[in-house]
């Protein structure tokens, strides 16, 4: 098997560790953009091994969708900033229970 | 005859303050007589019996009123009647009397369930009717906190008796499947094996005889039971109640005929018992604790009749002990009333003098009591005797120890005798005699103290008793003694009953020896049964209560706690719940390592 | 391991480790940038061109130029502002992230390859455009339909957001814009 | 007919929230009907099931409006109104609403017993739960809040695993419906009928209640209204020995037998304790409520016994217990609107200046401790002869309660009318009279008579042993 999905598994570990200590939503997203792309290389390298393209085609729909949802992400960041002019995630904890 | 006393009680109970004067004794009294001749006219028309099927599932509510049962009853309603005549004298200046007659009234008819019963829980309810007139009737005063506790103590100490009553139902209803006394009598005649577990239930059956007559070691309750009005511990507590056990023993004779070991200990107890009385009455002070010792004593002889399977002795005995102790207890009751309600012997003496009617009374009662040939109770007592010897369950043993404690019966009947009559009044007032119509029951009683002895003489004269008896009894091989040695041992017995009068009137006039004033403290307090039991048994149980009630509070607390803990756990959840996304963040995470985690491993 | 593929790892390594620890916000949507390049270029050796050169294109060009477009508009370059409310975090982060590395690492570790790499490569057709479309345009054409619909209403609603009268009322907007001066 | 019976209290109930003025005597009006109708039923009783009426509710979940009163449901048809009926004649100055709740549980209290099928039953089951919670919370003594919370965590906690296990009894087996005749056809074997006949069997130890689930019942009685008519209800509500005998037990008997042994041990565990603890109480209702536990755990002893003649013993118990044990509370109501307190004690000396009342209290009290003649006694004593067979240790254990209850028993009453004469107070009046002279009555017919009872239930109990296969 390829190697490429340890360091996938890396990759995806790093944007663990980034989520979870990082304070500015915008660098979260980064965390999560840079775990999406982990979780596509070890489909991409899965697709290798098994000669699977439909793999491939599934890595594709997932860069679509992580436009989207940048997309979408950013702008409630921006939004969220409008009203609290922080982008700091730990300020938006209304939700507490 | 049972509806009789019942609507004397009803009427009583409920419009009771409506009657004037006399008239509710007088009412009460024919309504005994009532049953009295009923029970004469129904006996002599061969018997009746009564039944209702299915009053409880399975179980026929049964009434019989065959010989044995007719027996009884004459004596509950004969004596009973003699009782509620004098009470009507007793109880003149009560204010409260409707109320006494009616219990007496609901006493009467409660005893006579019990004796008509011919199905254990028919005579269960009897057994404990007769317990909540008990209970009522020695809390007759209830102002005083002491009569109060006495009712409560003699009711509860019963209860212990009456829970073996019920198991012992429990058990015979396991093993046979119904409790009609007459269709247990049949199985039992015709199986040949018993089945097991029969022991134990005559045991437990015994257990509750044992309460109700105040046997050992359930006897605490009887001289306390002296706390209410006079009439009462004559009706109930030496003539009738507590001869219900008794009447169990003989009732189920076909059962206990069939198990030595239990009729062993029947025997034993019995005997125990009447030595015990015996000895504590020689040191009560109270004019009816004495004759309420003397009654446990006598008691535990027919116990002793009964265990050696002399079950018409037992009976014999009951009657004539009935007699005599009524009488006794009514003189007493006579001496009390004469005296403005003192009881206690070191304030009596000498009233021979001021009471010629009720001395003459007591003499009967006393002699009769300490068995003086000829009179009733030295016939059924040496019968009695004489049976341990001849009859299947009985002993060498047994006779040696019935014959001490004959002597000694003869020893405080004549203290009895002596402080109260002989001798100077130590008390103050001029005692006054009783009205006829408290003198009147008392000479039938005298009369029948003195002479019922006769309907049942050893051989070769006639035996009533036992021929009339003998159809509702279980049938014993008895060996016959042969004439010359049954009299050879009432001659002997009555040397002894003789020599114990000669020693009672001899000590008890002059001056004690030491040696008896020490014996005396220890049997003044019946040798602190009571206090024995008070402490280890009632004071224990006592503070248990209180510690399992604050168990059960710990319980609760405990209960309370868990909710505690439930709602800490709630609130560090949702301290959890900072509504920092990143701490959900960090759960998600770890939740995912630890489901990726198990999914590798398995 | 080929060279390249040494290469590769190493630098994606550090790249996306520059994108995690950076404490400037530029740098980490530079290194996160330069990440998904090798990353493309690794799709590449994978027999995944199409797919290597749409993540050349679409995410380190169009996404990521977005991120710092965002990061310049307000003002955010500084990443961490403040006070942690959270310092525990930053421990138990690290060990958690790295702990499922472990697992992870642990799970792969036990996976065989279940084709020989040539047949795997031939069946993969390269991963080119062709190869690609005609599944995408085949099977999963309806799953095409929907992400083209989500990312039109993902752009609708990226512009809702943004737009500034949507969700606050005037009184609203004037207090913020207070609190901001 | 027995729709009228079930729902008549109900209604009038209704009328009594909205107007609560004249809630006394609606209540007592339909209470009346109720029972005369009742009574019909029960002689209309025979071995099988009279009156019986079935409508769909929800024909496709399976879930059936039906109801019939066999033995045992007739006899409570009987009891149940009249309890309420004897309360509404005792009790003097109750809130008008608290009338009309009383009366909204006399209709659920009827549902329970009447209804043949499980979730109608459950539904009953817990509708009934409502009045009652507002009786306490909204009436209730100084503690209220604790005592209403424990009561509601308690039986909640009881009922909710009790659904779960309905549900399991119908779709494991694969009955066609909810309706008992359904349910039994297809029952449910192994682990399921295990684990389902635990929920059941937890439920309705809560409720019955079985130690160590009592704790709710002392602070409950202790703070309910002073009147005692919420304490009536509230014994009446004491459903769980007859939810063992109508549904547990027979839906899964294999499972029982399973349980049997530690269910008879924890009953006659119950018995003796309460009893014991009863004896330390100073005040009238946490004297009252541990004594009414302790025969509650000889109930349940008849029930586990398994047998015909135990089973129909702790019904009748059930059934005699409510209305001395109700008698009592109204009693302890009587009290206190005379003395101002529930502590036992100040009030030495009754007999004296209020004999007829002194005499109804022995009455209840002697009832209460199983006197043959008097209610009490044939319940307790058919239990005992069930008990025995299926555990003579047991039984002794649990019969040594009847020693105890002697003893709290006569104790209380001592306290109370014995002793030297204290304050003066009112003899029994008015409608006072009405509810000593019936309760004297239905005490005293049952005690003398038990038949009148004993004979319907013992025909449902054999029922209840056949499905538990033979016996005795």
């Amino acid at each position: 098997m390829s190697d490429f999905l340890f360091v996938s598994a890396a990759l995806f570990a790093l944007g663990v560790y980034g989520v979870l200590t990082r304070r500015s939503a915008i660098l979260i997203f980064m965390s999560v953009e840079l775990m999406l792309g982990a979780a596509n290389l070890a489909l991409v390298a899965f697709a290798r091994a098994y000669g699977s393209l439909e793999a491939q085609t599934v890595g594709l729909l997932v860069i679509a969708l992580a436009a989207a949802e940048v997309a979408v992400g950013l702008g409630l960041v921006v939004a969220v900033f409008r009203m609290r002019s922080s982008t700091a995630v730990d300020d938006l904890s209304e939700l507490r229970g | 005859m049972i509806l009789l006393p019942l609507l004397g009680f009803l009427v009583l109970g409920l419009w009771g303050r409506s009657f004037k004067g006399q008239s509710a004794g007088v009412l009460a009294s024919l309504m005994v007589l009532g049953s009295f001749v009923l029970t004469l006219v129904l006996l002599f028309g061969g018997g009746a019996s009564f039944e209702v099927k299915d009053w409880l599932p399975g179980i026929p509510f049964a009434l019989l009123l065959d010989n044995l049962a007719g027996y009884m009853a004459l004596i509950v309603t004969g004596i009973g009647f003699l009782i509620h005549v004098y009470a009507i004298g007793y109880m003149a200046d009560d204010p409260g009397k409707s109320r006494f007659f009616a219990y007496f009234n609901f006493f009467i008819a409660m005893m006579l369930t019990l004796v008509l019963a011919d199905a254990y829980p028919v005579m269960f309810i009897g057994w404990e009717g007769v317990g909540l007139a008990s209970f009522l009737l020695i809390g007759f005063w209830f102002e005083d906190q002491k009569n109060a506790d006495s009712a409560r103590k003699a009711f509860i100490v019963n209860r212990i008796g009456d829970l073996g009553f019920l198991l012992g139902m429990a058990l015979l209803y396991s093993l046979f499947g119904t409790l009609q006394i007459s269709e247990l009598r049949e199985i039992m005649e015709k199986s040949l094996v018993l089945p097991a577990g029969l022991g134990l239930a005559g045991l437990l059956l015994f257990i509750g005889a044992i309460g109700k007559s105040a046997q050992l070691p359930l006897m605490v309750w009887l001289p306390d039971a002296m706390a209410g009005p006079t009439p009462v511990s004559a009706l109930i507590h030496a003539a009738t109640m507590v001869t219900a056990g008794v009447y169990l023993l003989a009732r189920s004779s076909f059962l206990y005929a069939n198990l030595p070991d239990v009729s062993y200990w029947i025997a034993l107890i019995g005997l125990l018992t009447a030595l015990y009385g015996a000895l504590s009455a020689l040191g009560q002070w109270d004019i009816k604790r004495i004759v309420a010792y003397s009654t446990i004593s006598q008691l535990g002889y027919m116990f002793l009749a009964a265990g050696v399977g002399a079950y018409w002795i037992a009976l014999f005995h009951v009657m004539t002990h009935a007699f005599y102790k009524a009488l006794l207890f009514l003189s007493s009751g006579s001496v009390i009333h004469a005296l403005g309600g003192e009881q206690d012997v070191r304030k009596m003496g000498g009233l021979k003098k001021y009471l010629p009617q009720t001395h003459i009374h007591g003499l009967i009662g006393a002699l009769s009591l300490a068995g003086f040939p000829l009179f009733a109770g030295f016939w059924s007592k040496d019968a009695i005797l004489a049976s341990t010897l001849n009859y299947p369950f009985g002993g060498y043993g047994f006779y040696l120890v019935g014959l001490f404690t004959a002597f000694l019966t003869a020893l405080y009947a004549m203290r009895w005798y002596v402080l109260v009559f002989l001798g100077d009044f130590k008390g103050q007032g001029h005692p006054h005699e009783a009205p006829p119509v408290m003198a009147w029951p008392n000479h039938l009683l005298a009369v029948g103290a003195a002479l019922a002895g006769f309907l049942a003489l050893p051989e070769p004269f006639w035996n009533l008793i036992e021929r009339f008896l003998a159809p509702s009894l279980w049938h014993l091989e008895v060996e016959p003694l042969g004439t010359a040695t049954e009299w050879g041992l009432l001659l002997l017995s009555s040397v002894v009953a003789i020599l114990g009068l000669f020693a009672g009137y001899r000590l008890f006039l002059g001056r004690l020896p030491d040696a008896y004033l020490a014996f005396q403290r220890a049997a003044e307090s019946a040798f602190y049964v009571d206090w024995l039991y008070n402490t280890l048994i009632v004071g224990p149980l006592k503070e248990l209560a209180f510690g399992f009630g604050l168990a059960d509070r710990g319980l609760d607390r405990g209960y309370v706690r868990l909710g505690g803990g439930v709602g800490l756990l709630g609130r560090l959840l949702a301290r959890l719940q900072g509504g920092y996304v990143r701490v959900y963040a960090f759960f998600v995470v770890v939740a995912a390592t630890v489901f990726v985690l198990w999914g590798v491993v398995r | 391991m080929s060279a390249f593929d040494f290469i590769a790892t190493v630098l994606l390594l550090f790249t996306g480790f520059i994108a995690v620890r950076s404490q400037n916000a530029v740098h980490a949507a530079l290194g996160l940038a330069a990440n998904f390049v090798v990353l493309g270029t690794v799709y590449m050796s994978l027999d995944a061109r199409f797919l290597g050169w749409v993540q050349i294109i679409v995410y380190a060009g169009a996404i990521m130029v977005l991120f710092i477009f965002v990061v310049m508009l307000l003002f955010a370059a500084r990443a961490e502002v403040g006070v942690d409310p959270l310092p525990w975090l930053k421990n138990w982060g690290a060990a958690v992230a790295a702990v499922f590395f472990a697992t992870l690492t642990y799970a792969l570790s036990a996976a065989k390859a279940p084709l020989a790499g040539t047949t795997a490569a031939a069946l993969l057709g390269g991963g080119t455009a062709k190869a690609v479309g005609s599944v995408l345009w085949g099977t999963w054409l309806y799953a095409v339909l929907l992400v083209a619909a989500l990312l039109l209403v993902a752009t609708v609603a990226a512009v809702v957001l943004v737009h500034p009268d949507q969700g606050q009322s005037r009184a609203e907007r004037e207090a913020s814009r207070g609190g901001k001066a | 007919m027995i729709h009228v019976l079930i729902f008549l209290p109900a209604l009038a109930g209704l009328v009594a929230l909205v107007y609560p003025r004249w809630a006394q005597s609606l209540g007592l009006l339909a209470t009346a009907v109720s029972t005369v109708l009742g009574f019909g039923l029960l002689l209309g009783a025979g071995s099988g099931v009279a009156a019986y009426a079935e409508i769909p509710l929800l024909k496709d979940a399976g879930v059936y409006y039906a109801v019939g009163a066999d033995g045992v449901g007739a006899v409570f048809a009987v009891v149940i109104p009249l309890v309420v009926f004897m309360a509404l004649l005792a009790v003097r100055e109750a809130p008008g609403r608290m009338i009309g709740l009383a009366l909204l549980m006399t209709t659920g209290l009827l549902g329970i017993f009447l209804s043949l099928d499980l979730v109608l039953f459950y539904v009953f089951y817990e509708a009934t739960l409502i009045p009652s919670l507002l009786l306490l919370g909204v009436y209730g003594g100084r503690d209220r809040v604790r005592a209403l919370m424990k009561f509601a965590l308690f039986t909640l906690s009881g009922s909710l695993l009790m659904l779960a296990a309905i549900l399991a009894a119908r779709f494991v087996g694969g009955a066609e419906s909810f309706l008992l005749r359904d349910l039994l056809a297809a029952r449910i074997g192994g682990a399921a009928a295990l684990w389902a006949f635990a929920a059941f069997a937890l439920a309705f130890a809560i409720k019955t209640p079985i130690f160590p689930l009592h704790v709710w019942l002392p602070d409950f009685h202790a703070q309910n209204h002073p009147s005692g008519l919420a304490d009536v209800m509230g014994t009446l509500y004491k459903v769980g020995v007859f939810g063992f005998f109508r549904w547990a037990i027979p839906l899964f008997p294999d499972a029982f037998q399973a349980f049997q042994p530690y269910l008879l041990f924890l009953a006659a565990f119950t018995a003796l304790w309460a009893a014991w603890i009863a004896y330390a109480q100073n005040d009238w209702k946490r004297m009252l409520a541990y004594g009414a536990l302790s025969h509650m755990g000889v109930a349940a002893l008849g029930v586990f016994s398994g047998t015909q003649i135990g089973a129909a013993g702790a019904l009748f118990l059930l059934a005699a217990s409510a209305i001395y044990t109700g008698g009592l509370f109204l009693f302890a109501g009587w009290m206190h609107a005379r003395f101002g307190s529930l502590e036992l004690g100040p009030t030495s000396g009754l007999a004296r200046h209020a004999p007829a009342l002194a005499a109804f209290g022995l009455i209840l009290f002697l009832a209460m401790v199983g006197l043959p003649g008097l209610a009490g006694f044939p319940g307790e004593f058919l239990s005992l002869l069930g008990i025995w067979q299926a555990s003579p240790w047991l039984a002794l254990l649990g019969f040594l309660a009847v020693i105890a209850a002697a003893a709290y028993v006569l104790g209380a009453y001592q306290r109370l009318f014995h002793g030297p004469p204290g304050k003066i107070v009112a003899e029994l009046g008015g409608p006072e009279w009405g509810f000593a002279v019936l309760a004297t009555v239905v005490i005293v017919v049952l005690g003398v008579y038990p038949a009148l009872f004993s004979t319907p239930i013992s025909e449902a109990a054999k029922a209840f042993v056949s499905v538990l296969g033979g016996g005795q």
